[in-house]
């Protein structure tokens, strides 16, 4: 591959680029606009893959970054600091993109989950241009979540992927879409709030910079994710500098809590979940497919990134209740997953549940830990995803998915059934598809520093036992009634994104390899920050 | 000595699993070529651990393993590979050769099931997991394995998925043996944390655990055995997790017999005589193995006399017989544990399958409905009654060898022990009596006109049958207490010959024969007429008791399903009015904030044009301000 | 403390007839209730103004503020009332709050402007205007000021249009 | 005081008036004309400062002539306007057009 492509950029923007020529088509023609939107979205799947081929882990990333100068806002402080040799005073965010070994895996699990998603939204009837063009922002927005390297640039794409879901669940969902989308919105934009004060408090700390220039020296106030990690492992940078904020203790436990608020909405932790619930109950199968599979793990990936490399000393003391939440997680969702009578209910209970197994893998502190951690986000991903295709396509032959009034459906879908028993299995952890390979990870990196809640944390698999068999065996199996005798197997365009899914969830199960080895010098700083503190 | 085809035990699981792989993939074309892909599989995986085991029988074959790095993090590396010793030689033989039989029976059995290529692409991958757990070098591949087979009984249970009794056997088995499973996965954790070098592979923990004690310490020692053993409890349905395995009934009978008598519920004492330099660093977790083991003997074996169903007799029989097992490895005998896994697997599968060519004639499996069956299926009568007999303990077929080689250890280790195995060793032949006599002698006692038409199975259902009848008779003849190859063989040891054990033989015959007699006095001989034998007996609350299978069904219903019901609905009020209502709270704030702004706009030009004014005036008296 | 040096001449009397003629007349107009009222005295003020421009040296201005306050926009504004029709005889509703917010925020405002003016210094002008100024302001328009005077008359057609556009009665359906 | 002092400070004072005419007032018209009021307030400051300013120049009155333009065609406008939404409202008082919809 030549090394001068822009791939990176090409990942985040061509579905911009589609959903802007989306916009172009007449409103009539929603086929057409279905077809452009899988192209432009396998288009990127593409790109990603070809970075996947091209990764090698020994190197890191550094051969893919790409920058620009984006914003730069003169300040003018600069004139009481003349006399010091400052000519410029600044703060800068810059359009930086980078990747590494924990990004890399989010971005493939965005493009095989997006591509799904739009392929999986053969029912969807209404408004296809608009549907499809919203999805498409929505891709480049996660995209960007994961690739960029700025917090400034982060943000922004965080908050870009709110504006499409507010209106993929306000428009398309089921009967309570207005106050789900709602919901949503509320409480992810107090999240977001909370993360913008904290990545404020992140640049004027962490953020400062001194460059000597041959004129004089330019002080930058920035987001760059860089110059934060430099500072961070050079304690004097920024009170060189001067002039900047000192990143004390307590100003730096502050910006932890903000931050692990503002991810926890997304993840959810568990006081913060309630609004996912609706959304899966709400919105459109396809959007909960993009909505469990890829979003949640923003949240994830914003602890890695963020929390984590940016804060480790408050990781590692804030470890125990990490791990404390994530034992809630893992037991409240799987509890609460057992009663409930909407299947899509269940789902987004798992999900809170799975969701906990990830921050056990955080809390562990080690590297299988956090391995555990990333590959039972794309695990469950993937996984969560193909249970909301199948939903999806039980939804709309069906018309119902509350657990009471279907069954049997082994009989008039076989292949249906088959894969959502397959999901099934999978989300509670058999081995041999992918979702055991996270829980087993998390465990045995928890196990060596906290015992009782791994213990806890399997008991939560127990339980999934539980809950994914009887929601799954009440649809499933049992006598089917009459009226779903006549329904019609899934068609290519729903059959094909559930088969990949499968092959996917069976692929990463068997040789897990395949993702664990791009992992593996990517939580080095991390870990090498962790274990300095370890010995002295 | 060199061997040649353990290199290649590798490829014994893949054969069944080609055969999934294709079953599934070309599930509705191959209608009736799936079966035989089937079939050509497990025999071809029979062929090769027949090899295997004919190269390493003699002395001095050396273990063989080989493997690959399955995923390495950071320093840790967990590996997958194989590893074939005598031990594993011998289940590959078992089971492979059970799995072939039963992929052999079924085809007349589910002849006319349209899901027939689904049911045997099930079987398929159940042998292709069963055999990858027998083979697996390490703890964590044999979990794997362990879980695979879990879900395979887990959809074959389930077969008839729209039988409601069918989806709830499947769902109950999965779960309760997934609490078992449990225990293994922490087992693991445990091990993984403890073991030097993260090591998981039997070779280590063999080392470990037998040369270098004092590596860790005795409690955790303790901890793991007993861990690894509440896996073994729920895969082999001991109390008190047996509950799920009568319940299993409810799949296909093949299934029943391979599954649920031969091969999966046998993993849990393979997965014990695996890891037995664990459980012999810890005296505590030996004698809870063969308590529990003997208990859960003598408890299935009475909640087997008063069963209707005749597969669940049998089920009660296999938890009972597995507690024999348990009780041998705990009394220290893995190999006597090992020998009677042997020749059980072939006199249950033998009977399971028996049952099956009876069901498959009366479409009925309540014993009272039967009777008078012997004249018409003179095949499935007479290789069952060997069965029958096997399973009592008559001399000499092979359950009797075997039982004696368990008691003999029981008697060893402690009296209670070995009085429990006689005891149950007397109920076994009792109910497996009742059984025959109910089957098979007297009149039909259910519908006359399908007990009319009744007539024998075809030869690929009787065929099987007959080898496994064989086998029952001669199979105990590997093992004997004038001759130990067997487990010489097994453990590489002279084992010496046990001059004491002629009491316990004496003991153990009699017992069989006891039971025997009892059983033809009470059913045969002794019968009323009408069928209903005996309305008014001694200790009615006691039978109802046991027909009621000790109420431990509904003791788990009041113990867990009940409160976690009521957790789960606390928990649903608490989520929906706290959490629910904080997030109420929060939106709602966020609207009154809305709702308040719309008041202040309220479309009034002149009161927009008014906070206009006010906001400059108040800038600029603040800007004034400034300057004092 | 403003210290008020006045220096009575001619054009200090006669800025301060017009100056009182003009709040006057703004005054009036606030305070009459009837709107034919109020648009007469406005352009009563309107009159005091163009008044004063021409105190300022600004003939034409004043000319043309005649011309087009006086003369269009005071009898546009009566077309307006008379093709509407006004309830100015009913005693409407006061609304207290908003008339005493407003009295007290525009005197606040005015307080700050004055207290701006007053302590503004305005050094004396060194050059003065020229005399004939008409003629410059001609000059000017069509040199200097020839772009952004064509684009106001372009604004002027396209207000004219629209608002014919707009008052243009629809047709109504039948 | 300066004569620039003086004009200025009527200028206050009128455009004041108008403003309160503005925010007070609800008959349309009335509120038409104290805008007009105060564009006249502005024009005096203009022509004031062309006059008195440091550097006397025709600029001033050239602006205001641009706002004398610009403030005909907005009341051109704006009396088309209220007349469009007297038809629909059948009423002038700005209170009551409180929607930007029907």
């Amino acid at each position: 591959m030549p090394d001068n492509v822009p791939i990176l950029s090409f990942i985040v923007l061509i579905p911009l680029a589609g959903a802007l020529m989306l916009l172009l088509l007449p409103k009539d023609r929603g086929r057409l606009a279905r077809i452009s939107a899988i192209v432009f979205t396998g288009l990127s799947l593409l790109f990603a893959v070809w970075l996947y081929a091209d990764y090698q882990p020994a190197f890191g990333g550094a051969k893919y970054e790409e920058r620009a100068a984006w914003l730069s806002i003169p300040l003018n402080l600069e004139a009481g600091l003349r006399d010091q040799g400052v000519v410029s005073y600044r703060l800068a965010f810059d359009y930086h993109l980078g990747v590494d070994g924990i990004s890399l895996p989010l971005v493939l699990l965005t493009g095989a989950v997006s591509l799904m998603a739009a392929l999986g939204s053969v029912h969807i009837r209404k408004r296809r241009k608009a549907y499809y063009a919203l999805l498409l922002l929505l891709q480049t927005g996660m995209y960007g979540v994961f690739l960029a390297r700025d917090a400034g640039l982060f943000f922004i794409f965080f908050e870009l992927t709110l504006i499409p879901m507010f209106f993929l669940i306000g428009i398309w969902g089921d009967y309570g879409r207005e106050k789900a989308a709602n919901r949503f919105l509320v409480y992810n934009g107090l999240g977001s709030a909370v993360m913008l004060l904290a990545f404020l408090l992140l640049v004027a700390t962490l953020g400062f910079r001194a460059d000597e220039t041959a004129d004089g020296t330019i002080l930058t106030y920035s987001g760059n994710y860089d110059v934060m990690l430099a500072n961070l492992s050079d304690p004097n940078a920024a009170a060189n500098a001067g002039g900047a904020l000192s990143f004390t203790g307590g100003l730096k436990w502050s910006v932890f809590v903000l931050l692990l608020v503002a991810f926890g909405i997304k993840v959810p932790i568990f006081p913060l979940h309630a609004w996912m619930l609706r959304v899966h109950a709400e919105a459109p199968p396809p959007v909960v497919m993009i909505h469990a599979g890829v979003l949640l793990k923003m949240g994830v990936y914003g602890l890695i990134r963020f929390a984590g490399f940016l804060l480790p000393a408050q990781l590692e003391a804030a470890a125990p209740a990490i791990a404390a939440l994530g034992v809630i997680n893992v037991l409240y969702g799987a509890i609460l997953a057992c009663v409930q009578k909407e299947f899509k209910l269940v789902l987004a209970y798992s999900s809170i549940s799975h969701m906990g197994i990830v921050l056990l893998g955080l809390a562990s502190l080690s590297e299988i830990g956090f391995a555990g951690a990333l590959f039972q986000s794309v695990s469950h991903g993937l996984i969560s995803a193909l249970l909301f295709l199948v939903v999806g396509s039980l939804q709309e032959r069906t018309g119902t998915t509350r657990l009471t009034e279907l069954g049997g459906l082994a009989r008039s879908l076989p292949f249906t059934s088959g894969i959502l028993l397959t999901a099934g299995l999978a989300a509670l952890g058999l081995p041999g598809l992918s979702g055991f390979v996270g829980e087993l990870l998390a465990f045995l990196g928890l196990f060596a520093t906290m015992r009782w809640p791994t213990v806890l944390g399997v008991l939560g698999v127990l339980l999934a036992a539980v809950y994914v068999l009887r929601s799954v065996l009440a649809i499933a199996y049992g006598p089917l009634p009459a009226r779903f005798a006549g329904l019609k197997e899934a068609r290519f365009t729903e059959a094909l994104p559930m088969v990949a899914l499968t092959g996917l969830i069976v692929l990463l199960g068997v040789y897990p390899s395949l993702l664990t080895d791009l992992m593996e010098h990517g939580f080095a700083g991390l870990l090498r920050e962790l274990q300095t503190r370890a010995g002295g | 000595m060199r061997t040649v085809f353990s290199q290649y035990a590798w490829l014994a699981p893949l054969f069944p699993l080609a055969a999934f792989v294709v079953l599934t993939e070309l599930n509705r074309s191959l209608k009736r070529t799936g079966a035989f892909i089937a079939i050509v599989a497990s025999l071809a995986s029979l062929a090769l651990s027949l090899l295997i085991a004919f190269e390493r029988i003699g002395t001095g074959a050396e273990d063989y393993s080989g493997g690959f790095a399955w995923l390495t993090i950071g320093s840790v590396t967990l590996s997958a590979g194989f590893e074939v010793t005598n031990l594993t030689a011998l289940m590959l033989v078992i089971v492979s050769l059970v799995a072939f039989l039963v992929n052999l029976y079924s085809l007349g059995y589910m002849r006319d099931d349209e899901r027939k290529s689904v049911f045997y692409a099930y079987l398929s991958l159940f042998a292709c997991s069963m055999l990858g757990l027998v083979l697996a070098d390490n703890l964590l591949l044999l979990y794997i394995g362990w879980e695979l087979v879990g879900v395979c009984s887990f959809l074959l249970i389930g077969f008839w998925f729209h039988k409601p009794e069918a989806r709830a056997a499947a769902k109950k088995a999965f779960i309760v043996t997934r609490v078992g499973d449990l225990g293994l996965l922490i087992a693991i954790l445990l091990l993984f944390r403890y073991m030097p070098g993260h090591a998981l592979d039997f070779v280590s923990l063999h080392n470990v655990f037998d040369s270098q004690a004092g590596v860790i310490s005795t409690s955790i020692t303790t901890a793991i055995a007993l861990l690894l053993f509440l896996g073994a409890v729920g895969k082999s349905g001991q109390f008190p997790l047996h509950v799920w395995l009568p319940d299993a009934m409810e799949g296909p009978t093949p299934v029943s017999a391979l599954i649920h008598a031969a091969t999966m519920v046998a993993a849990g004492v393979f997965l014990v005589a695996r890891t037995y330099d664990i459980f012999e660093a810890s005296a505590v977790a030996l004698d809870t193995v063969a308590y529990i083991g003997a208990f859960t003997a003598l408890l299935a074996a009475t909640a087997a006399l008063k069963q209707n169903d005749i597969k669940r007799v049998l089920a009660y029989s296999t938890v009972s017989q597995l507690g024999y097992m348990m009780l041998a490895l705990g009394s220290g005998s893995w190999t006597a544990a090992v020998f009677h896994l042997f020749t059980h697997a072939f006199f249950k599968a033998l009977l399971f399958l028996g049952a099956g060519n009876v069901i498959h004639a009366l479409h009925t499996q309540d014993l009272r409905q039967m009777g008078g069956l012997g004249r018409r299926m003179k095949t499935t009568a007479w290789t069952f009654g060997a069965g029958v007999l096997a399973l009592s303990g008559v001399p000499p077929l092979a359950g009797f060898w075997s039982k004696d080689a368990v008691l003999a250890a029981a008697f060893e280790r402690h009296p209670l022990l070995f009085a429990a195995g006689i005891v149950t060793a007397c109920f076994t032949a009792l109910y497996m009596a009742r059984l025959f006599i109910l089957a098979f002698w007297g009149r039909p006692r259910g519908d006359a006109a399908l007990a009319a038409r009744a007539k024998e199975a075809p030869a690929v259902m009787t065929a099987p049958l007959l080898v496994l009848a064989a086998l029952s008779v001669a199979a105990g003849f590997v093992q004997t207490p004038f001759g130990s190859w067997l487990g010489a063989w097994l453990s590489g040891e002279a084992i010496p010959e046990q001059a004491e054990s002629v009491p316990v033989m004496a003991a153990s015959a009699a017992a069989g024969l006891l039971g025997l007699y009892l059983g033809w006095l009470l059913y045969g001989k002794g019968a009323p007429k009408g069928g209903g034998a005996g309305q008014t007996r001694p200790w009615p609350w006691l039978v109802r008791l046991i027909e009621r299978e000790y109420y431990l069904n509904e003791a788990y219903g009041y113990l867990f399903v009940k409160p976690l019901q009521g957790l789960g609905r606390a928990l649903r009020l608490f989520d929906g009015a706290v959490v629910g209502g904080a997030g109420r709270l929060a939106a709602g704030a966020v609207q009154a904030l809305g709702r308040l702004n719309s008041r202040l706009l309220s479309g009034q030009l002149q009161t927009y044009g008014l906070a206009a004014v006010i906001a400059a005036v108040v800038l600029m008296l603040a800007i004034a301000g400034r300057r004092f | 403390m403003f210290p008020f040096n006045l220096n009575p001449t001619g054009e200090f009397f006669a800025f301060f007839a017009l100056a009182v003629c003009a709040i006057t007349g703004a005054v009036m107009a606030l305070s009459l209730a009837k709107v034919v009222h109020t648009a007469l005295s406005l352009a009563f003020t309107f009159v005091s103004l163009a008044g004063l421009f021409i105190l300022l040296g600004a003939e034409f201005v004043a000319f043309v503020q005649v011309l087009i306050y006086v003369g269009a926009v005071t009898i546009l504004m009566i077309f307006g009332i008379m093709m509407t029709k006004h309830r100015d005889e009913e005693r409407e509703r006061g609304r207290p709050l908003l008339e005493t917010l407003a009295a007290v925020f525009c005197l606040c405002l005015f307080g700050i402007l004055f207290f701006a003016i007053r302590s503004a210094g305005f050094p004396v002008p060194e050059t003065a205007l020229p005399a004939d100024n008409t003629t410059e302001i001609g000059t000017l328009l069509f040199t200097k000021y020839a772009v952004p005077f064509e684009l106001v008359s372009v604004l002027l057609t396209a207000a004219f249009i629209g608002a014919v556009a707009l008052a243009k009665r629809e047709e109504e359906p039948a | 005081m300066s004569m620039l002092a003086s004009y200025l400070t009527l200028a206050a004072v009128l455009f004041c008036i108008g403003l309160y005419g503005v925010l007070t007032k609800r008959n349309a018209v009335v509120v038409l004309l104290c805008i007009e009021l105060m564009l006249g307030a502005v024009n005096l400051n203009l022509i004031a400062f062309a006059k008195y300013g440091v550097v006397p120049s025709l600029a001033g009155q050239i602006f205001s002539l641009f706002a004398i333009t610009v403030a005909a065609a907005e009341a051109a406008v704006g009396i088309a306007v209220l007349i469009v939404l007297y038809r629909s409202r059948a009423t002038v008082n700005v209170d009551e057009y409180d929607r930007l919809g029907r």
